[in-house]
């Protein structure tokens, strides 16, 4: 008929005669297909990785091209110089405080945006812009509003709550200086938390909250027995890939506190950066690197033997 | 667009002489400079504190560094001392011809007889304080250090007026400053403030440790105490603190030159009202800089400042074009008085120009800030003759420079210290004893390198 | 246990401004023991009806009485429900055991006593050796069985279904409507049963509770609402295949009323039909009701068109002057597009005004 | 499983009582959400019509007409500023393409395509995530030069894009899995090529998780310092973040006043960005498993 | 057009070690015009058999040609076929008119061409007003309808269905299959229809392909699957309700064979029965074909159980002796729970083999 009237059928420029092939060049072009993601993270991430395992293995001065061979020296200095100690410690407590309170924070968020009726959309727009806008920003910001000439939150700590003195820097104080980063990345980074949450919240379907009701659960045990279980798998997803970004988190706290007061704020990546360009002691930094990373993969190991966030209950919906 | 590391046939030059006016003055000077020669420029801006550092290590640990950059001597020590640096006789002879002698007042540019900056002008420290606020609330200048803080306290609680302004801007981030600043109070203690001193004045050729405590808890102290005063000291470093002043925050401070005036003055005409207009004159006109007032009891003779920190340009020898950096400054410098001053213009009140004409020069002195601000030439003068010529080198063995003390020089220990103390993460005994051991540890260190 | 009396019920949506009458008016009694099935097209109302009385929505107005309890405005939970799902509602992250006990554990039974009850219903459905397993592991109708459990274990006052049955393949609905009406006789409690399927409908119920539009149309026993429907839509939505409707007119001819359709004319023997004289009528026939003769000038001339032989019968289609029409023939029955006539009893003719569609005879 | 508890709302109110509850935590919860999550862009936005000296001597809630100010936006108006602006958008835009190209290329093979180890692969990628980025500027630098990108802003997109990388195809890889093979396969069956199939019918299916991936990319770009820091030495070349922290270092005269003004203009394309896309951005994050 | 030959087709899918056998040596050929019908049990394997016929799935052995040529190593792309997906498959991102015209775009057909194209088929369809609506905003059957027009305007050499029905409700079934049939028969092309509804097996086909476990058990024109089923399979799946079986066992009483089951004692009339005297045999009886007697003592006693009025029929179901069977009664019969008993003509039971399942008489 098609070709009664002759119109010629013409096929699509290129047919690969896929099933025709031997299975080889399904795998040819499977692989093809990730090619260049490997190209990238050959650049991004393997490269320098292994430069900066070979790095640590050398005694290097920031500003001499020239490198002597170190062996394990750095790492045996790293174990032993103690603000390496006292910065994973704190590493792991700004980990650890960020990760939970943005959880909580960011759960939270997500279940109140998902009920709210009126202004959601706008509230929900203003409430993910904060993990949009620059970190510079936040900065900025943040100690624009806790300055003590003119900062409002440093006013209200002030005069209201009575934290700190009238003329204090909350930012420049041994006792506020690590909660408040913990604060402040909370404000930025809990709305991770809620995109994914809030995504996995919408996609529950009303009738398992009605087939609840039905059988007399109160809110509190829906919450329970259903919002719960149904959130899990992200849950632990998101809390490792918080967890990793926290810990390996430069940006905000050099900006806001350079490491300080004192060493009150310096984490490990702190310690590497600071090593690296004050210390000018480059192969050192690269073994407190490799040290950080050792850490975070066994603690990822770990993780992922207890909570497996890979295998994920199988749903109906 | 240039390349970061520069093409082979460029000029890589990273600078930190770059606001708004420079860019324009580097701008113009590049395109000519291209015209009559062959070289290409790639003039990059350079970040202030750390930034510089981190982009020369990348350069440097990348086989490519740069041609030149400028920043003060310690902080190429390292690169010096590893041989990458060129020595710039020949170009600062050049400049010297045009602009009179070369005027570093002894800092150290180099062992023996080869100098490797070429010097665009000094930092000269000294104390700055704002006169009508002295003049409204009945203050004196101070002498000691119990002066400025008596005026501190004073200034800080006046009301009226004055409600919002602090007594004192203390830098207490663990950088430039805040190190600059402990060293110029510890000289200011009648101490060395690196910690050194010769073994044998005479003969100048060991040096040893010398810092003695009770002088530096003294100085300590003394900081702890002027904390009180200032605005968060941990977010003033040299940047913030010329903001801050411009702003008027607070009514004292040490700094450079008369680089808070100069800034003030610009800014003052850049604004569009004339009300805000007026009010920037008028700080910048009430901007009074004398000598750093000494600790009790010691006499300004005793002052240990040895020599401004001369800042230029540094050409490193093994980058890539070497000869046209050369011929680069050479050309922007030894070119004529005219070009020479404009420098100076573009950033009015940061530096004393470095070679002895120039300030007397018409051009110099014809700058267009020159006409609504006489003033900032007559304190610009007044830190040569009065600061300079009467405050530094008063202690002839203050004199340390030599490669072990540019080592303790970039050492970050001394900010560090500052920052501790203000920000009570540690006592002053305990700051002291910890920058104690730390400067024994670079010392050694500096040794085994320059031994 | 109480009866269900639902009073006019009506419930409006207001959906961005412009309201919707979902539900209009409804008033209906379901005994202690009885099942009720609610039949109607899609958007008729029905599930809307059926949330209202589970208090799943709030009714505009009306009263819904459990007995003599009034339970309009109880929360759900408060009502002792069950009610079974279109989509069905297992939990996916509970086993099936799990799924059956939730009501009870919410209720606060001990483990014992859940396991116990859960076992007994399990048997009941024949379900007994899926409770280790997860839902997703199950087939449709091994789910909806486990759905069912979970509302039985808890006895509830009211049993409502919404479409339960309505994913699942023809027979796995023969298979599972005897299960629901032995579980629904088990607890003796009213049922509200919805479909939109007259086959369920027909099959399950003690009364059909007929809705279109969001009004009750019809609500009757099974057989009276397919033999006597009270309205053109009743008789269309009821039966398979559908009621075949045409146009005709009544006239009054020496005193009796007579139908013409067309050119034929039909005599009436029902009373009542006096008054309608010289109105437009629609006629109904079911499709059951007419024979189908090999002489093309024994009734109304009709061109075979296909065949669906179903094994005990066959729909058949021709085509007549009044359009398409459908008969049901023999299971032998193999028209070969040739011509036939159509042929039926005048007794088994529907007649409905065709303005209102109410019936009329 | 074991323990029960007695019906009724929680602590034991009538489910009616638990619902007024329940409201009203929602209404306080709204209320506190609205006063932290929205109050610091409202106090940067009051800011930056404030007059600058106010800003840093006293707290102002409102810029009453008396302090009120456009002034501290004419700091938007120096060529470096935006410049700097102008980078980022580039750089943005760029990253989102490529990361999104990249990303559903890869998604789509691991999604439809057989071949040894593919699930390992995407869970390998995110290993790169645990490395500390702050020391590999060195090598990085290294590696640009020699592949000749350096000081190019297609170079910072390519390594924001790989940064990006490692969560874009784990999301997209996902999210592919979700669209039904019936639809390629109905493609093909109309005559259409593999390729083809791909472009006609699952790429314009991916919206929500493009967009999802557009966001993340987005998010990673805006924010860059480090990277633009190492790759983009030229003022003229660089971005936002350390164009700024470049013009306070250097800028002697740059009050916060100033700085909220610039951290306006720089939060808007990211609220207009969040405000119109979220549903599709909710959508494209509904995967659940690594 | 070509017929479609499948021969010695035999598809084993490799899931992580363990072998399914998913189609089993099947032999199958579909003349130009003829509509084949493949029917089975949820995994029989007919998805797996269009898939191969389709190019979506490679056969494991076997060939399939079209005409003369030989497609079994061509991709699905060269195959010129239209496939109806149970999933409907429109594509979500184009209009109804897009989707329809992807296909003609694909083949580079200028776009004039494709509107005129896709307007005709839309007309055959009845969905000419719905051209420019999104699929999301049509009901499953318009929604088929459309996957339809667009495999119709391709005038594709094959037409495939895989259930396309499936999700569709009973009416909305009857309704679109006329217009399959419709159609197919326009296209003239050899079709293979799969689904697992009986029914709508018989209603379509020129022939029913009942498969099981992946092999065809029968294929035949439907009456003779109906009524001659070959295997004791084919009588249960085809057919609604499905026969019912019992245990018997075939005795020689004075050289007739007699069947046995129970008490009770029948005498075949049919030839070849010798040879299985003394032999176990399956006893099937289609429910449509058993009289239900008043008088408790007529035949086998059966206490009555339920009544499924459908309206021009009933399904009573019965407890026997012999377990529940479930008989087609008329609409008017009420069992009311009481005794009654089964009569059934000896001509219409069917003997199986007892352990093959093999049809004897
Ligand atoms: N939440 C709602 N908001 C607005 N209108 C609604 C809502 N739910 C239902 N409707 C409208 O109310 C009417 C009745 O809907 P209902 O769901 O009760 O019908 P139904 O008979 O159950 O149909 P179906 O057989 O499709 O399930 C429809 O027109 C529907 O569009
Ligand atoms: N991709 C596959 N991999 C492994 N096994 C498969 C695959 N597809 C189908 N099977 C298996 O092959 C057998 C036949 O499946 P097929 O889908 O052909 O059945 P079907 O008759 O179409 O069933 P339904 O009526 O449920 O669609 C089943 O046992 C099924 O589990
Ligand atoms: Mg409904
Ligand atoms: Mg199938």
């Amino acid at each position: 008929m098609a070709s009664e009237t002759g119109e010629s059928i013409r096929p699509g420029r290129t047919y690969i005669p896929w099933d025709d092939l031997p299975v080889k060049r399904e795998t040819v072009a499977g692989v093809g297909t990730i090619l260049p993601v490997v190209v990238l993270y050959l650049l991004i991430a393997v490269l320098p990785i292994a430069f900066a395992f070979w790095a640590s293995l050398h005694h290097i001065h920031t500003l001499n091209p020239e490198w002597q061979w170190a062996g394990l020296a750095n790492y045996r200095e790293v174990l032993n110089i103690s603000t390496f100690w006292g910065s994973l410690w704190r590493g792991i407590i700004y980990m650890v405080g960020s990760t939970l309170l943005q959880l909580a924070v960011g759960l939270w968020m997500a279940l109140v945006l998902n009920r709210i009726t009126r202004g959601q959309k706008l509230l929900t727009a203003v409430v993910f812009t904060a993990y949009l806008i620059p970190t510079i920003i936040v900065s900025l910001v943040a100690m624009r509003v806790f300055d003590p000439a003119g900062g409002v939150f440093q006013m209200m700590g002030a005069e209201w709550f009575g934290l700190w003195g009238g003329r204090e820097a909350p930012l420049g104080s041994r006792d506020w200086a690590m909660r408040l980063l913990i604060l402040i990345g909370t404000w930025k980074f809990a709305v991770f938390v809620t995109i994914f949450t809030l995504a996995q919240l919408r996609a529950i379907p009303d009738r398992f909250y009605e087939a609840a009701k039905v059988c007399g659960a109160n809110r509190w045990q829906m919450f329970r027995d259903i919002t719960l279980p149904r959130l899990m798998g992200i849950v632990l997803v998101v809390v490792l890939l918080r967890s990793v970004f926290m810990f390996n988190k430069f940006d905000i706290i050099w900006q806001l506190t350079e490491g300080g007061p004192g060493n009150a704020t310096t984490t490990l990546p702190v310690l590497a950066y600071k090593t690296v360009y004050t210390d000018q002691a480059y192969g050192l930094a690269n073994a407190i690197s490799v040290v950080m990373f050792l850490f975070l993969l066994a603690s990822a190991i770990v993780y992922f033997k207890i909570f497996n966030p890979s295998e994920e209950v199988e749903t109906t919906t | 667009l240039g390349g970061g590391g520069g093409s082979d046939d460029e000029v890589h030059f990273i600078t930190d002489y770059y606001n708004g006016a420079w860019e324009s003055l580097w701008g113009d000077l590049e395109s000519q400079f291209e015209d009559e020669t062959d070289f290409q420029m790639n003039i990059e801006e350079g970040g202030m504190s750390g930034t510089q550092e981190g982009r020369l290590a990348q350069l440097i640990q990348a086989g490519n560094p740069p041609d030149a950059n400028t920043s003060t001597f310690d902080q190429v020590a390292d690169i010096w001392s590893t041989d990458q640096l060129e020595p710039v006789n020949d170009v600062v002879s050049a400049i010297e011809e045009v602009n009179g002698e070369l005027n570093a007042g002894g800092a150290f540019l180099g062992e023996g007889d080869e100098i490797y900056q070429i010097p665009h002008g000094v930092y000269v420290s000294n104390f700055q304080y704002r006169a009508d606020v002295y003049e409204e609330l009945g203050l004196d200048e101070p002498e000691t250090f119990s002066d400025v803080l008596e005026n501190a306290q004073a200034i800080d609680e006046a009301g009226g007026p004055f409600e919002d302004m602090r007594g004192y801007g203390l830098a207490g981030a663990p950088t430039g400053k805040s190190q600059d600043e402990l060293l110029v109070l510890l000289a200011s203690a009648g101490i060395s403030g690196i910690g050194l001193r010769w073994k044998d004045p005479d003969a100048r050729e060991e040096l040893e440790i010398h810092w003695p405590e009770d002088t530096v808890t003294q100085v300590l102290e003394y900081i702890k105490q002027l904390s009180q005063y200032s605005p968060d000291p941990t977010s003033i470093g040299w940047a913030d603190s010329l903001s801050q002043w411009v702003q008027g925050q607070y009514g004292q401070c040490y700094h450079l030159n008369a680089w808070p005036v100069g800034v003030t003055a610009q800014a003052a005409e850049g604004q569009d009202s004339q009300e805000a207009k007026e009010g920037l004159r008028h700080v910048a006109r009430s901007t009074e800089i004398i000598a750093y007032p000494m600790l009790d009891g010691v006499d300004p003779s005793e002052n240990w400042l040895s020599a401004p920190a001369p800042d230029g340009y540094h050409i490193f020898s093994n980058g890539g074009n070497t000869e046209g950096a050369k011929e680069w400054f050479e050309w922007v410098y030894a070119d004529s008085m005219e070009q020479t001053a404009s420098f100076y213009e573009a950033d009015p009140g940061r530096f004393l120009p470095t070679y002895s004409d120039v300030i007397e020069s018409d051009p110099f002195r014809n700058q267009a800030l020159f006409q609504e601000h006489e003033h900032l030439l007559e304190k610009l003068e007044y830190v040569q003759d009065e600061i300079w010529g009467n405050h530094y080198g008063s202690v002839d063995e203050a004199n340390t420079s030599s490669p072990e003390s540019l080592y303790m020089q970039r050492q970050w220990f001394y900010g560090e210290m500052v920052n501790r103390v203000v920000t009570d993460s540690m006592g002053v005994q305990e700051a002291y004893e910890w920058g104690y051991s730390q400067l024994e540890e670079a010392f050694a260190d500096a040794q085994e390198q320059f031994a | 246990m109480p009866d269900i009396e639902i009073r006019n019920l009506t419930k409006v949506y207001d959906e961005s401004g412009n309201k919707i009458v979902a539900v209009d008016d409804v008033d209906l009694t379901i005994e202690d023991g009885e099942f009720v099935t609610l039949v109607g097209p899609s958007g008729c109302g029905k599930t809307t009806t059926l949330r209202c009385v589970a208090g799943l929505n709030k009714p505009t107005s009306g009263t819904i009485k459990f007995g003599d309890r009034d339970v309009t405005h109880k929360p759900v939970q408060e009502r002792n429900i069950a009610l079974l799902f279109q989509d069905i509602a297992l939990y996916p992250h509970m086993s099936v055991q799990e799924n059956m006990a939730y009501g009870l554990k919410i209720t606060g039974f001990s483990r014992e006593e859940r396991i116990a009850r859960v076992e007994e219903a399990a048997e009941l459905l024949q379900i007994t050796d899926q409770l280790k397993k997860m839902p997703a592991d199950l087939s449709g109708g091994q789910q909806q069985r486990v759905a069912l459990g979970r509302s039985l274990v808890r006895d509830p006052e009211i049993f409502l279904f919404d479409e339960p049955m309505s994913d699942l393949d023809a027979k796995l609905k023969a298979e599972l409507r005897p299960v629901i009406e032995k579980v629904t006789d088990e607890i003796g409690c009213p049922t509200l049963y919805v479909t939109h399927d007259q086959e369920e409908a027909m099959t399950m119920s003690d009364r059909v509770a007929v809705i279109n539009d969001g009004k009750l149309a019809q609500v009757a026993p099974p057989k009276e609402v397919y033999d006597e429907p009270n309205s053109q839509f009743v008789s269309q939505f009821i039966g398979q295949p559908s009621t075949q409707f045409f146009d005709g007119n009544v006239r009054s001819v020496n005193g009796t009323a007579e139908l013409a359709v067309s050119d034929y004319r039909f005599n009436l023997a029902s009373d009542g039909l006096e008054g309608w004289a010289g109105e437009d009528v629609r006629v109904g026939l079911r499709p059951q009701y007419i024979q189908v003769s090999d002489d093309p000038a024994a009734g109304i001339p009709a061109t075979h068109l296909l065949d669906e032989p179903l094994g005990d019968a066959t729909h058949s289609f021709f085509d007549t002057e009044f359009g398409e029409v459908v008969v049901v023939t023999d299971p032998d029955f193999d028209g070969n597009g040739e011509e036939y006539s159509l042929i039926f009893r005048e007794d088994d003719i529907q007649l409905y005004d065709a303005t209102s569609g109410v019936r009329i005879a | 499983m074991s323990q029960s508890e007695p019906p009724g709302g929680i602590f034991g109110l009538s489910y009616d009582g638990e619902m007024r509850v329940t409201e009203a935590l929602k209404l306080v919860s709204t209320a506190i959400i609205v006063i932290v999550g929205a109050w610091p862009i409202y106090w940067m936005t009051q800011l930056a019509f404030t007059q600058y000296g106010t800003v840093e001597s006293s707290v102002t809630v409102f810029p009453t007409p008396d302090i009120f100010t456009f002034d501290n936006f004419t700091v938007l108006t120096q060529p470096e500023m935006y410049t700097y602006m102008f980078n980022t958008v580039v750089v943005a835009i760029g990253t989102i393409v490529t990361v999104v190209l990249v990303s559903l290329l890869a998604g789509y093979g691991l999604a439809r395509l057989e071949f040894p180890q593919k699930e390992n692969f995407a869970r390998i990628l995110l290993i790169g995530y645990l490395f500390s980025p702050i020391v590999i500027g060195i090598p990085l630098y290294q590696i640009w030069q020699n592949i000749g990108l350096l000081g190019t802003r297609t170079g910072l997109i390519i390594a924001l894009s790989a940064i990006s990388m490692p969560f874009a195809v784990w999301l997209m890889w996902k999210y592919i899995m979700t669209i039904p093979a019936a639809h390629e396969e109905a493609a093909w069956v109309d005559g259409a090529s593999r390729w083809r199939g791909f472009r006609d019918v699952v790429v314009p299916q991916c919206r929500p998780a493009i967009i999802a991936a557009a966001l993340f990319a987005f998010a990673l770009a805006w924010n860059d310092f480090t990277f633009a820091q190492i790759l983009l030495p030229q003022t003229d070349t660089t971005t936002f973040a350390p164009g700024i922290l470049r013009a306070m270092g250097q800028a002697q005269f740059l009050p916060d006043a100033y700085l909220m003004a610039i951290s306006l203009a720089m939060t808007l394309p990211p609220l207009l960005f969040a405000y119109f896309m979220q549903s599709y951005l909710l959508k494209g994050f509904q995967v659940r498993a690594l």
